[in-house]
């Protein structure tokens, strides 16, 4: 019974030295995850997902502490596209945090704005141009469509306007398979 | 001799497939199968495991066990599959995170895979010597790794088939796996 | 709209699977004049199940029933697991097989260009397993048989299992060459003698070569059809007769001559209808050569040394398997970029 | 029949007859040349109104030079070329311009477009014209003349010619390769062009061999065109510059610029590399006719040859005005009901939005279809991976696979199996039993993949400046605690000689206060000039009353507050 004991001891007591030795070998330092969970979030900075911008929500999901589903600009796209790099199950956005919406571009309405520049400081992005008292300009280019200038403005001159189709930026259509009838679920939802 | 253990390889590839026909380990192989990527880095790991595991569950067995402490043996197996996963997790973790991340929670698991334990066991029942130990244990690692490849690349196929919402994910594949046991009981007989 | 090209030279997948068919007719033909009328029973009865469970199962799966149907896919899948199976086999061993064929390995995984594996060759295999003795009890080729059964015979036997009274079942059938040739030398008898048995004709197999035969013959229109490309049975009777040539130079005592392994068995059958089923068949040249070449090896190697007197199924099965990572790493140099 | 043919190509090649090249697969499809090449090009007359799209080459939109009602004569500038990758679009008969507005275009979108819409005056008066010595010039001037004159490449893909012009030190072009092959069935417009203005062509050839200073050029043409090969033969031979003339087989798509390349040279262009890296350029022989007409002539790009076959009564080409309605060139070639139209070939071209989209650069021909011609194909049904399709592509792909891929839209499968080496030739789909739309597929997973990577390069930019935005944030607060802290230390000493760590917490606290102060009021209204202030003023009151009228409480503190910190 006794060297039964002794023979588990000095297992563990080997295996412990082995293993602590790696442990201080393979020493991890910082996480590398959030750089790759925050290459797939959309960067639009809106917030939506109850953190201050992309990156903390990234360092979020590394840690456990929020779930995949709760980017609505990234879209379905996104959550899969999380749920295969941390390979987790898919699940369907959280509608608690909004519901993706066309990619828009913030527009100020430039006979009402009076130039406070409440939507300058609002933009985590520096898309708003425009000196205090004249009015501002959105950088379409590099605006996120993130809504956040809209709520600060106090004459309510920014209006979200979605990106319209154009020959330039025109996708090709998935090409329509006839064989298949309409699959069940949509019928019903059409029911 | 030399012939000997080239049968006992293709005996644990093939015919003896550890998971098709023996099926142990499934739960990694209906786990982690679903991208290639991911298959072949568990069955590295799980390769690595059960060689090293078999290996070194030979020696315990043999020269710290005896005879008379023989009801050590299945405890003391686990113990140092459990060490030598735990060795396996830091490696990867620190070579390849991303690849750590997505084993998830099989890497672990690798400990209570029960072809890692399987194996020593069978090379305790079959009184095989060290060579041989460490032959079997290769053998059953490149059959499961084989066979989980392979599943997986075919996984990969399937998910843009037009396959019936009731047989979808687990459903086909665990139709598949089975289909994928038919073919390999036709090895049956090639080594006795 | 934007449907370009808008022209087009192609054969319908109909016309495709009707050509394949036609190829089978002088292999038919030959398994009259070999073993009597007994295969057109199974043929149609194997053709009936295909369309039945087919339809059955597209009507489930709520797809258009009539497209799929005429598309011919299924009464060939029916007519090749017919031919692989012996000639005077029960009838419910029949309509077994062939609803595992459509059912299992064609419609649960989505039917036409879905499946990964063969489906008659899953048939076949799970028949194989299931009832080992019935898929071996093979006819007599009527020239060999001490009782000749007619038409009308064979099908009461197909469906009844009876046979005219006064005949006992070891004189309409025999083992066939390749599983007579197994259990002799297990029995250590000595090649020559083995082969002296009548039932080895003169290129592998008495009756069987004339329909191995008549398969060449139908596998070398495909060809020229362009239905099938040269690769896979190349690959697949030089893998055979590669393999047999070397153990027979080794030991002629005790591994039969390449000729017995090229014309017994299924080998002309699986060489040019089998394993040219493309949609569970790899699509790179060298995937082709690589996969028939491998199905080569793998039957000759389960013929000699494994438990089943044929191995085709389990070795195109196992490569079925693999045909993903075979295309994944053989995939040819794309214009433009280096190799 | 393919692999027959492949075969003889082959064996041809072998024996070194011909000294040409081949490429993978191809196809053969029916020519249908022979209904458009009986007559000659027949010119179109000026029409009554033209639209001219602002985006007819790859590129930026050119930028406009007129307004609507200012009058304007044949050949001049309507619009400028914004930057290197652009062309100029100019005004193909004189008259007023009447408006410039979004219209239909030919484009596969059916989305319309900013367009130029021109009355044109019935005088069809020309603007100055002045020929070009172009040897006496600089290369660059030559260029930028080609520029101006809005010369894109007339085969199709327009792009703006006198980029393929430039000479690269680098890369110097060794063979220059002028496409006349037309593989595709139906178009004629460059065998036309051959047939009956061989010599202009060849003059336009010396000059883009100059601008080059290529040591080889080949005139490529597909061996179902004797009459303008022997055309542009009997020109070449006029030439005081070696030109020679390439029959190459005829095979589609032969005329694809790769294709062409590799059957001359021998080369393959390097994916997603230019033509010029491996020392070789391609022309279309339409777009070297037009760099004669400006450079001999001083004729900007305001015509082109257009194939107008099918079902109409008098198939032919047609020298049209760009910016014509389509309908009304389809009417004057003897077409009466018009239910679809395509633009291109049968095998790549689309269907147009309407008949009243205007005649563009890549017009290169119009089908008139009648319902026999180009039947609806029967329902799609899976694939059954045949490899006819393998067989066919000439970029050498696994089109089975890539439609496996982009059917699931797993995208980056798609791109890893090289989904943009596809040149959309339609070849996969001509062969395929399953009559599978395969190059849609591609289509889309193209269209597909080239969106996320721009979302992907948007976000990547949107990042950067995020957190530029907060450093910057981060900075300006710590400047600002610095300057605290040195003032209470300033404060310390002066009033507290004896050190009080209590006065000097509060007093701290007192200047946080007035930070988190300062950090409400915007930054940039401290120190303005009277007139600014004045405005500022103005301002105010207006948005005293916009606020006046909002009933909001939140709003009405938030003003309060901002006032307060004023």
């Amino acid at each position: 019974m006794l060297t039964a004991l002794y023979v588990m001891l000095g297992l563990a007591l080997l295996l412990g030295v082995v293993l602590g030795y790696s442990a201080l070998k393979f020493k991890v330092e910082g996480d590398p995850l959030v750089a790759r969970i925050d290459a797939i979030l959309p960067q639009t900075q809106c917030g939506q997902c109850g953190y201050p911008g992309c990156k903390p929500y990234a360092m979020a999901i590394a840690k456990g502490e929020a779930d995949i589903n709760q980017c609505p600009p990234g879209g379905d796209a996104g959550v899969h596209a999380l749920a295969d790099l941390l390979g987790v199950e898919y699940k369907p956005l959280n509608a608690e945090h909004g519901l993706p919406k066309p990619k828009s571009v913030a527009v100020i309405d430039e006979n009402v704005c009076i130039g406070c520049t409440l939507c300058i400081q609002a933009c985590p992005v520096d898309a708003i141009l425009g000196a205090a008292k004249h009015m501002h300009t959105v950088i379409a280019s590099e605006c996120t469509g993130c809504e956040l200038c809209v709520a600060p403005c106090p004459v309510d001159c920014i209006t979200m306007e979605p990106i319209a189709e154009s020959p330039a930026n025109w996708k090709w259509r998935y090409p329509v398979f006839e064989i298949k009838p309409e699959p069940a679920v949509t019928r019903k939802i059409a029911e | 001799m030399v012939q000997e253990y080239f049968l006992i390889l293709m005996g644990t590839v093939l015919v003896n497939n550890i998971v098709l026909i023996k099926v142990l380990g499934l739960c990694p192989f209906m786990g982690v199968s679903k991208k290639l990527e991911t298959s072949i880095a568990m069955a590295a790991a799980t390769t690595f495991v059960l060689t090293v595991g078999s290996g070194t569950s030979y020696l315990i067995s043999h020269y710290l066990l005896g005879t008379e402490l023989f009801y050590l043996r299945t405890l003391s197996f686990i113990v140092v599959i459990a060490g030598v996963v735990q060795f396996t997790e830091m490696f990867l973790e620190k070579t390849s995170p991303v690849l750590y991340q997505s084993l998830g929670i099989f890497l672990p698991l690798i400990t209570t895979n029960c072809a890692v334990l399987g194996i020593p066991l069978l090379n305790v029942q079959s009184n095989h010597n060290f060579i041989e130990s460490l032959l079997f244990g290769l053998g059953g690692a490149i059959g499961f790794s084989m066979v989980l490849i392979m599943f997986a690349s075919l996984r990969e196929r399937l998910d843009a088939a037009d396959i019936p919402a009731p047989f979808k994910g687990s459903a086909i594949a665990m139709i598949t796996a089975g289909l994928m046991s038919l073919a390999f009981m036709g090895f049956a007989g090639l080594v006795r | 709209m934007n449907r370009s090209p808008y022209i087009s030279e192609a054969p319908s997948v109909t016309s495709i699977m009707l050509k394949v068919m036609l190829a089978l007719v002088p292999a038919i033909a030959a398994y009259v004049w070999v073993y009597g009328g007994g295969i057109l029973v199974t043929l149609a009865l194997a053709s009936l199940t295909a369309i039945v469970t087919e339809a059955l199962m597209l009507k489930l799966r709520d797809r258009p029933v009539r497209l799929f149907i005429t598309d011919g896919s299924a009464l060939v899948t029916a007519w090749l697991l017919a031919l692989a199976l012996p000639p005077l086999a029960p009838w419910w061993l029949i309509v077994l097989g062939t609803a595992i064929a459509i059912v299992v390995a064609k419609q649960i995984y989505g039917g036409l260009g879905n499946n990964p594996f063969n489906p008659a060759m899953v048939g076949y295999a799970a028949l194989l397993i299931s009832f080992p003795a019935l898929m071996t009890t093979w006819p007599a080729p009527l020239a060999l048989a001490e009782f000749e059964l007619g038409f009308v015979d064979q099908m009461l036997f197909i469906f009844s299992g009876n046979l005219p009274a006064g005949v006992a079942l070891d004189a309409v059938t025999s083992a066939t060459p390749l599983d007579y040739l197994k259990t002799q030398l297990t029995l250590n008898h000595s090649l020559q003698e083995i082969t002296q048995s009548p039932i080895f004709g003169t290129l592998g197999a008495t009756g069987g070569e004339l329909v191995a035969a008549a398969y060449l013959l139908g596998g070398l229109y495909l060809i020229q059809q362009r239905i099938i490309t040269w690769h896979l049975p190349v690959a697949f009777l030089a893998a055979i007769a590669i393999m047999a040539g070397l153990f027979y130079l080794a030991d002629a005592g005790r591994f039969a001559d390449p000729a017995l392994h090229l014309f017994g068995g299924a080998t002309m059958l699986c060489a040019f209808f089998i394993i040219t089923d493309p949609v569970s068949g790899p699509t790179t040249p060298r995937g082709k050569l690589i996969f028939a070449a491998g199905i080569g090896i793998m039957t000759y190697v389960i013929r000699v040394y494994g438990g089943y007197p044929d191995g085709v199924a389990f070795a195109v099965i196992f490569f079925n398997i693999c045909v993903p990572l075979i295309d994944a790493y053989t995939q040819p140099r794309v214009f433009g970029h280096d190799k | 029949m393919n692999a027959i043919v492949n075969l003889s190509e082959l064996i041809k090649r072998k024996l070194g007859k011909t000294g040409l090249s081949s490429f993978n697969g191809g196809v053969h499809p029916p020519q249908h040349k022979l209904e458009s090449t009986t007559s000659p090009i027949r010119p179109v007359p000026p029409p009554a109104r033209l639209v001219l799209p602002l985006r007819q080459h790859v590129g930026n939109v050119s930028k406009l030079q007129v307004a609507t009602g200012d009058h304007v004569l044949k050949g001049q500038l309507l619009a400028r070329a914004d930057g290197q990758v652009s062309a100029a679009v100019h005004a193909p008969t004189s008259g007023t311009i009447a408006a410039i507005d979004n219209q239909l275009i030919p484009h596969p979108s059916g989305l319309p477009d900013i367009s130029i819409t021109l009355e044109a005056d019935g005088r069809d008066e020309w603007i100055a014209r002045q020929p070009l010595d172009y040897k006496a010039m600089s290369k660059q001037e030559l260029l930028d003349s080609l520029r101006e004159a809005g010369v894109v490449g007339l085969g199709g893909a327009t792009f703006p010619s006198h980029i393929k012009l430039r000479e690269d030190a680098r890369h110097p072009v060794r063979t220059l390769i002028i496409n006349g092959a037309e593989c595709e069935p139906y178009i004629s417009c460059d065998d036309m062009l051959m047939r009956e203005r061989a010599a202009e062509i060849v003059r336009g050839i010396e000059i883009m061999r100059y601008l080059l200073d290529a040591g080889r050029c080949v005139i490529g043409i597909e061996d179902n065109k004797p009459q303008a090969a022997a055309a542009m033969r009997a020109a070449a031979a006029d030439s005081e510059v070696a030109i020679d003339v390439a029959e190459v087989p005829t095979i589609y798509p032969g005329g694809g610029a790769k294709q062409l390349i590799k059957v001359i040279t021998g080369l393959e262009v390097p994916s997603g590399r230019l033509p010029s890296e491996i020392g070789v350029q391609c022309f279309n022989v339409a777009t070297a006719y037009s760099v004669h007409r400006l450079v001999h002539h001083g004729e900007p790009v305001i015509s082109r040859i257009v194939t107008v076959t099918g079902h109409v009564g008098h198939a032919g080409n047609y020298e049209v005005p760009l910016g014509m309605s389509i309908r009304e060139l389809v009417e004057l070639a003897g077409g009466k009901a018009i239910p679809e139209l395509i633009m291109g070939g049968p095998m790549m071209g689309f269907n147009l939005p309407s008949a009243d989209v205007p005649v563009v650069k890549a017009t290169n021909c119009i089908i008139v279809p009648d319902s026999a011609m180009f039947p609806e194909p029967p329902p799609a049904l899976p694939c059954i991976r045949c490899t006819r399709c393998a067989d066919a592509c000439p970029a050498n792909l696994q089109p089975q696979e890539l439609y496996w891929f982009s059917k699931s839209q797993n995208l980056d499968k798609a791109r890893e199996y090289k989904i943009f080496d596809c040149i959309e030739c339609g070849c996969c789909t001509y062969v395929c039993p399953s009559n599978i739309p395969l190059v849609q597929y591609y289509r889309f997973a193209k269209s597909e993949i080239i969106a996320q990577d721009r979302a992907r390069e948007a976000a990547d930019i949107a990042r950067e400046r995020n957190e530029f935005r907060l450093k910057r944030i981060e900075r300006e607060k710590q400047e600002r605690a610095q300057k605290h802290a040195q003032k209470a230390a300033g404060a310390k000493t002066e009033a507290a000689p004896a050190d009080d760590a209590k006065k000097a917490a509060i007093a701290a606290a007192i200047e946080r206060a007035k930070a988190q102060k300062a950090e409400m009021t915007p930054k940039n209204t401290e120190a303005v000039s009277p007139v600014v202030a004045a405005e500022i003023a103005e301002i105010e009151t207006r948005r005293a009353e916009v606020q006046a009228a909002s009933t909001t409480e939140a709003r009405t503190e938030e003003k309060q507050s901002t006032e307060e910190a004023k």
